[in-house]
């Protein structure tokens, strides 16, 4: 029988095949992360949302989650609540634990080397996002947490199934498509995906289960499937492109230029500064350190997510506040995300995924407020009056 | 990982110690009334189990509901609070505002599964030591039939590299917990 | 809704207000509205989807709002209980806000649609199940007219607390433990609450920290537990918390649980009058304690 | 980095017996923070103290934790060493190991072990305690003594002969209390009157002495030294500086047939009067309730019906239209003596009491109590010391005196002895036999309570000398039976049932608080027990003293009390009085709650639930100066440190210093060492 080409990159994974594998990798004890669809409905916790008592289609969450089994892989899914972030950043992480003995203190680092592991059908702007991130993490810092688990794991995206309303990453140069970030790229085709393994690690996947995957060399359908998954996939950046289109260029510089502009200065007067936008954000990377006690002279040290919306992340030992309201609060915001990070690392610190527009409740729409800079940026005239 | 620090201060709770359990009580008490009635049960000299650890405040009037979390975080097994009698608060009615910030508690934490006989409220005025004696006991033969509150210690962090806390994993724990709680 | 805008307009026109803070049409669906412009006030509706308790905008620690000047604030009936929960705590006062009641038949469970739509048992927020003040008392105008009782929805949160109740000690347990689980420490509920207003929130506290700074299950329970405890007598329902939950906690089982316990234990019912004293920092001689020895 | 001392005491075998102290201090050797451990058989000794203050000094510790007995015993014995070794005294602190551990524990390793734990407990604590100045309080230098009987005036005679001023409050109209009453007083037989009536003058003209007659204490704030009183002065119609007392307006009064008080019903006075002849200040008042002209302005006619007083009075001193006024004194202690009253055995009863039916509630005549017997034996009483029963002024032959009316009776709803009854029976019997050497007197009683200075060789003389019967036992049932009473009994020693024809009957009722004492109590803030006499603040240590700072109590409004126990009650509190005012401040634990204003947002959750409204809410400026919020702030001087405030606090923004967030939160991470 005919075995995949290692020199070819793109192949054609069949339904049954990508199961099998995935029951391959779990077998050999390799951990897989990909979307899973929860039911929030399990007993007991269905009285918890009407949701759950409504007739008809009960509501899923759908989570990124390591597999127990490859039955549960299920590829049709939307953007999960919370980012692939987690997995790199967690939500708390031991950085080091102490205890003291008398006057010694004895300090113990935590490891920060990881077992390979698998994302599977992870979101394009999910994994754009880590590649943003990996550039301040290697900055004047090389964060071995970070870029220890990202050495360990292995990703492969799905190119976008579900898009709504609130996407927009094409007008921030990625796409639903992408691979950045990423190690593989699927594209649903019929019968299964095409596969196009785009650096070492992704090529070192194919190769370890090369049973798997069939190169696309063969006519026979090739050609068609080609076709098919090019149409998805531009159909798809026509959608999202309806939504917002921007010249992120100019957005980065008018916003380093009009830090003081009303349109800039009033933005959060709406935002509870609740910071649910940075903890689904993919791209917000930022941490608190705490010590957290385990009784006497004994715990552990940890960072742990925090956001630039709450009062007490720019809070001095002083009492003084340099963002001491929402406005500036939320600034900071649009401005880290769309100029001061673009300006640094040559990238703009988001991926078009909308969840902060999604989870808002109080109707701060990234969507409309990157519209209205654009607007600003292109016809400065019309900012100015 | 066998070279971690242990900082888990729940450590020596594994559960091989369901056998011999010995429960661990912490008891808020109020500095006038129930600590000065333990004082007479002591200069009465009445005997009682050794699973208390006595925290002394001025009144229960003092007491946070985040003293009793925290005791369960540490490891505590079972609480006991006990202050001076409706109309005997030495403050006049500290323990009025504390009756009612602990009936809310005890709401709360019934309905989140706890079971409320961890959780000891009691009256005790400085004449009482054998009630005193008698709260301790029955405190302390509730807490061991429940056994060990390792279904809260399981929710202490996991941390890679650091030991985690013993004790069974949340569900089990949960599930054992509740088992005792049926049981008994 | 035209009656809401002339108000408004003329509020805004005489200066009686600087600005008006009610709902308007957005993108994604209902939103809060900050109208400063008279001729903006065409902006503004009233309809099933006008969830939002706008109260929480009036935290005096909300700086950016205060700098808009003297607010005329939009008020369902349970708004009006949590302006009169911010009277009570000194955070407030009267004079200094001009409240715009409107009459109220009950909102959906969410905000973000594209045109209102009628209340079915289905779509109705349970919490507006048997309101007890769909027209605010403590108003300085109050408009539309008369509503329509709510549906009944599918399940009422009393029903739904009972089912919680009903389970065994270790069911609750597994069910808290899991969906304190999902916290991942936001404080989304806490800053949309319109009576979480503390310049300093005790989980920020660091000497000493008493409830763990990190999203892991024992400092999520005791952040949870706290943060119910610190509304018990003082919620007024109105659900934001939960609705603006990124990881979808029911806190309202919670806090509902708490209004049944004050309600039982103490005859309280959290009202919009001011003078309706909070029973936390009350007791009468004769209150229960049957669970003390 | 804290240097924690731990010394653990043996208490000579009371600990050691059951715990291993030197494994105790070997255990809290390592533990953080610690820096020296010892173990010592007596640390309370001079020797043990000097081990103390030898390690402070020789280890620089920054804090000390005594394992040893209650705070309660020691703890000021080892913060003073602390001091003396130049350790502020709050960085000392007591792990109670005898109490709690080694007295109500057998197994030596059990017990060991939970000495170890709290231990630790008490270092962790330690380690967060905070050096603290004691809070000094200014002391007004004036005393206000409430109740002028026999107590109250010896306590304001002390005090003011101390050199300070006492403000002397009376309800009546005159000051002198029961044993103005009093015909004779035991054992000595000496005239009430003749050595009360010198102590009233002196009281009335000293001059350090301000005296409120007629009036009632209305309000009191404020704290020890520190107290604001409001007095209401009754209206009395009669000018106190205007009236010379000549008494002419008693004379011309025409309602005369109001039952006399200080007679106890056994004589008639007018509407305008004086209590009695010795009466200080000797100023009539006017009981308006009797008085005809008052009643006739309330039967609302159009002109007054009299004006006789007003008339007669040659001072002018009258004056119809008084009302009640009040007065604010600046106070610096408080002592209560309000005294007793009499329990009547009639069918009205206050709550919890029942009456006595059996001895026909009071209603047959010449069946009279034991202040009625006072006044018929007193020479300035309503027969002139003539015994002469009230029914037919007829010479009883025949008396039955009966002790324990309402006393010792439980059922009756008084449990407690009066305790002077035996005493003042014996002195009635005597009295009587002394008058009508032919009458018999017959005494029921339960037993004889004689203990004090030649109390029972008084007893004994009633009986011995003067011939009274004394019978053992209770009496059944009192009633008229055509013109004698018949009073039957038991014999309990006989044990034969005993029938008296008596000519007269006196009870020896039982002795309860004054009326409306449990109000004054609240006002005062300071407990009752369950009749309503006023708690103190230890039965043995703290006799005089109450349950709050600067509040005592004198005589038997604390419990049944004869003469010579109010009077010395009284000059203990005149010394406890004169001891608080020797200094100018006074020291208190700092104890107390202090508000962080850069967290607080002015909710008054605190100021509600402080019991002491020690709470107020304050302005807080920007630095320009204008106001920008309301914060929380705690007086010191009020705040008596429950905590209670704390616990409210949502954001935590108030710490009870010696019991703050942090001390506790340590505490509590102690307990992670179990194991």
């Amino acid at each position: 029988m005919k075995h995949a080409d290692p020199t070819s990159t793109t192949y054609f994974i069949s339904d049954d095949d990508l199961r099998a594998l995935t029951g391959e990798l779990l077998g050999a004890g390799t951990e897989v992360i990909a979307p899973v669809a929860v039911d929030i409905c399990a007993s007991p916790s269905a009285i918890a949302s009407s949701a759950c008592l409504r007739p008809g289609v009960k509501p899923i969450d759908i989570e990124y989650r390591a597999l127990a089994d490859a039955a549960e892989l299920d590829l049709s899914r939307g953007l999960p609540v919370l980012s692939l972030k987690q997995y790199f950043l967690p939500e708390y992480e031991a950085l080091c634990c102490w205890r003291q003995h008398g006057v010694e203190v004895e300090v113990k680092a935590v490891p920060t080397e990881f077992a390979p592991r698998v994302v599977l059908a992870a979101k394009p702007c999910d994994s754009a996002a880590l590649a943003v991130i990996d550039k301040v993490m290697n900055w004047d810092y090389h964060d071995e947490l970070w870029n220890g688990r990202r050495e360990a794991t292995t990703i492969v995206n799905l190119a976008c199934p579900v898009i709504d309303e609130s996407c927009f990453c094409t007008a921030v140069g990625a796409a639903p498509d992408d691979d950045k970030g990423a190690d593989a790229l699927l594209t649903r085709v019929e019968g299964g995906y095409l596969m196009e393994a785009t650096t070492d690690k992704g090529r070192a996947l194919v190769e370890a289960h090369v049973a798997r995957f069939k190169a696309e060399t063969d006519a026979g359908g090739a050609e068609r499937r080609g076709r098919q998954a090019a149409e998805e996939r531009a159909a798809a950046r026509v959608r999202v492109a309806a939504n917002l289109e921007i010249d992120a260029a100019s957005v980065r510089d008018w916003i380093d230029t009009h830090f003081e502009d009303p349109l800039l200065a009033a933005l959060g007067v709406r935002c509870n500064g609740c910071g649910a936008c940075s903890s689904v954000c993919p791209t917000c990377h930022c941490f608190d350190i705490v010590d957290e006690e385990e009784g006497i002279g004994k715990g552990t040290r940890r960072r742990c997510w925090d956001t630039c919306q709450a009062p007490t992340f720019t809070l001095h030992a002083s009492g003084h506040n340099p963002r001491d309201s929402q406005n500036p609060r939320y600034r900071q915001r649009i401005n880290h995300k769309f100029s001061i990070y673009p300006l640094k690392f040559g990238e703009v610190l988001c991926t078009g995924c909308g969840r902060c527009t999604r989870v808002c409740h109080a109707g701060q729409d990234l969507v409309e407020i990157l519209q209205a800079i654009d607007i600003a940026a292109r016809r400065p005239e019309a900012a100015a009056t | 990982m066998s070279d971690a620090i242990d900082i888990s201060g729940a450590a020596a709770t594994a559960g091989g110690e369901a056998d011999g359990f010995e429960p661990r009580i912490t008891a808020f008490v109020c500095n006038w009334c129930t600590y000065t009635g333990a004082d007479l049960a002591g200069t009465s000299r009445l005997h009682m189990a050794s699973n208390v650890r006595i925290i002394r405040l001025p009144c229960t009037g003092r007491i946070d509901p985040l003293f009793i979390i925290k005791a369960f975080e540490r490891g505590a097994d079972g609480v006991i609070v006990s202050g001076c009698h409706p109309a005997d608060c030495h403050y006049a009615s500290g323990n009025y505002h504390a009756r009612r910030r602990f009936a809310v508690f005890h709401g709360i934490m019934e309905l989140i599964g706890v079971d409320p006989r961890r959780m000891t409220f009691s009256w005790v005025s400085a004449s009482e030591g054998a009630k005193w004696r008698d709260v301790v006991d029955e405190a302390v033969t509730n807490v061991r039939a429940l056994g060990p509150f390792d279904a809260y210690r399981a929710l202490a962090p996991k941390d890679a590299g650091v030991a985690a806390p013993a004790g069974p994993s949340a569900a089990a724990a949960s599930a054992s917990a509740g088992a005792k709680a049926e049981a008994s | 809704m035209n009656e809401l805008r002339e108000l408004a307009c003329t509020l805004l026109t005489d200066s009686t207000v600087h600005v008006i803070i009610g709902w308007e049409d957005a993108r994604r669906g209902a939103r809060p509205a900050f109208i400063t412009d008279p001729a903006d006030t065409d902006r503004l509706i009233f309809d099933t989807r006008c969830v939002h308790d706008l109260v929480t905008y009036l935290d005096p620690r909300r700086d950016n709002v205060a700098e808009l000047g003297r607010i005329g604030l939009v008020v369902k009936g349970c708004d009006a209980k949590a302006v009169a929960g911010l009277l009570r705590e000194a955070q407030l006062t009267r004079d200094d806000i001009v409240l715009i009641g409107v009459r109220c038949g009950g909102v959906l469970e969410e905000a973000e649609l594209p045109q209102a739509a009628p209340l079915t048992p289905e779509n109705v927020a349970p919490r507006c199940y048997g309101c007890d003040n769909r027209e605010p008392a403590l108003v300085d105008h109050l408009l539309g007219e008369a509503q329509p009782e709510p549906p009944r929805p599918i399940m009422t949160i009393d029903e739904r607390v009972a089912a919680l109740d009903a389970q065994p000690l270790e069911e609750r347990w597994a069910f808290w433990t899991e969906q304190f689980g999902k916290c991942v420490r936001c404080y989304a509920c806490r800053q949309v609450c319109p009576l979480c207003v503390c310049e300093r929130c005790v989980a920020e506290k660091t000497r000493p920290r008493w409830i763990e700074a990190s999203a892991h299950p024992r400092g999520n329970m005791s952040w949870n537990i706290t943060r119910a405890l610190h509304l018990a007598g003082r919620c007024v329902g109105c659900g934001e918390c939960e609705r603006f939950c990124p990881v979808g906690i029911p806190l309202s089982l919670v806090n509902r649980k708490l209004q049944q316990i004050v309600g039982e234990r103490y005859g309280y019912t959290v009202s919009d009058d001011p003078e309706n004293a909070a029973p936390i920092g009350d007791y009468r001689l004769d209150d229960k304690q049957e669970f003390i020895k | 980095m804290s240097r924690v001392g731990v010394f653990v005491c043996h208490c000579g075998e009371n600990i050691a017996r059951t715990i291993d102290c030197a494994a105790v201090a070997e255990a809290l050797k390592d533990h953080p923070g610690v820096a020296f451990t010892e173990d010592y058989k007596y640390m309370c000794s001079d020797p043990g103290q000097q081990l103390v203050k030898k390690a402070i000094e020789d280890n620089d510790l920054t804090g000390v934790v005594v394992a040893a007995c209650s705070p309660h015993m020691h703890e000021k014995t080892f913060r003073r060493a602390a001091d003396q070794a130049g350790l502020n005294k709050y960085m000392c602190e007591m792990a109670n190991i005898r109490e709690h551990c080694s007295w109500i524990h057998e197994d030596r390793g059990e017990a060991t072990a939970k000495a170890i734990d709290i231990s630790r407990t008490i270092v962790e604590k330690v380690k967060h305690n905070q050096p603290l100045e004691s809070i000094r309080i200014p002391v007004t230098k004036r005393a206000l003594v409430i109740g002028a009987g026999i107590a109250g005036i010896q306590a304001a005679l002390d005090i003011a002969d101390g050199g300070h001023e006492v403000v002397l409050v009376e309800k009546e109209a005159s000051i002198g209390g029961h044993m103005s009453q009093l015909s004779e007083t035991f054992p000595t037989l000496d005239c009430s009157q003749c050595i009360l009536t010198p102590r009233m003058v002196e009281a009335y003209q000293h001059p350090n002495i301000t005296l409120h007659t007629w009036s009632e204490v209305e309000k009191v704030d404020g704290y020890i030294g520190n107290f604001t009183v409001k007095i209401r002065k009754k209206a009395r119609s009669v000018n106190e500086d205007l009236c010379n007392g000549c008494g002419d307006c008693l004379a011309a009064c025409p309602a005369k047939r109001i039952p006399s008080e200080f007679e106890a019903g056994l004589a008639r006075r007018t509407a305008i009067y004086v209590p009695f002849p010795q009466a200080v200040p000797n100023i009539p008042v006017l009981d308006r309730v009797n008085c005809t002209l008052f009643k006739g302005r309330r039967k609302g006619l159009a002109k007054e019906v009299c004006g006789k007083c007003k008339e007669t009075c040659l001072k002018g001193a009258i004056d119809y239209d008084t009302e009640d006024t009040f007065i604010e004194e600046e106070i610096g202690a408080i002592v209560v003596a309000t005294g007793f009253t009499l329990y009547d055995i009639g069918r009205d009863q206050p709550e919890g009491l029942k009456g006595y039916g059996e001895y026909g509630y009071g209603e047959v005549p010449d069946v009279i109590d034991g202040l009625q017997f006072e006044r018929l034996a007193s020479a300035s009483g309503p027969t002139a010391g003539a015994i002469l029963r009230p029914s037919d002024g007829k010479e009883p032959k025949t008396v039955v005196f009966v002790h324990c009316v309402g006393s010792r009776d439980p059922e009756k709803g008084i449990s407690y002895c009066s305790k002077i009854c035996c005493m003042y029976n014996a002195k009635h019997a005597m009295l009587y036999k002394h008058k009508v050497h032919d009458g018999r007197a017959v005494a029921f009683y339960m037993d004889i309570r004689a203990g004090g200075k030649g109390y029972d060789e008084f007893s004994r003389r009633a009986i011995e000398e003067d011939g009274a019967e004394y019978i053992r036992g209770r009496v059944s049932r009192i009633f008229r039976d055509g013109d004698v009473v018949s009073v039957w009994g038991y014999d309990t020693l006989s044990g034969e049932q005993v029938v008296i024809d008596a000519d007269m009957v006196v009870l020896a009722t039982a002795m309860r608080p004054q009326d409306g004492i449990r109000e004054l109590a609240q006002k005062l803030s300071v407990s009752t027990d369950e009749h309503g006499f006023i708690n103190e603040a230890h039965p043995k240590l703290r006799p005089v003293e109450t349950n709050t700072a600067g509040v005592f109590v004198a005589g038997a409004c604390q419990a049944p009390r004869d003469i010579p126990e109010a009077v010395a009650m009284a000059s203990a509190t005149g010394a406890k009085v004169l001891g608080l005012f020797s200094a100018d401040e006074l020291e208190r634990e700092p104890a107390v709650a202090v508000v962080d204003e850069n967290t607080c947002i002015g909710c008054t959750r605190c100021a509600l639930v402080c019991p002491y409204g020690a709470i107020e809410q304050r302005e807080i400026c920007t630095v320009d100066g204008h106001v920008c919020g309301h914060v929380a702030y705690v007086n010191p001087g009020v705040c008596q440190g429950c905590g209670t405030c704390q616990a409210v606090c949502l954001s935590k923004s108030v710490e009870l210093q010696t019991f703050t967030d942090e001390q506790i939160f340590s505490e509590i991470n102690a307990l992670c060492y179990w194991e």
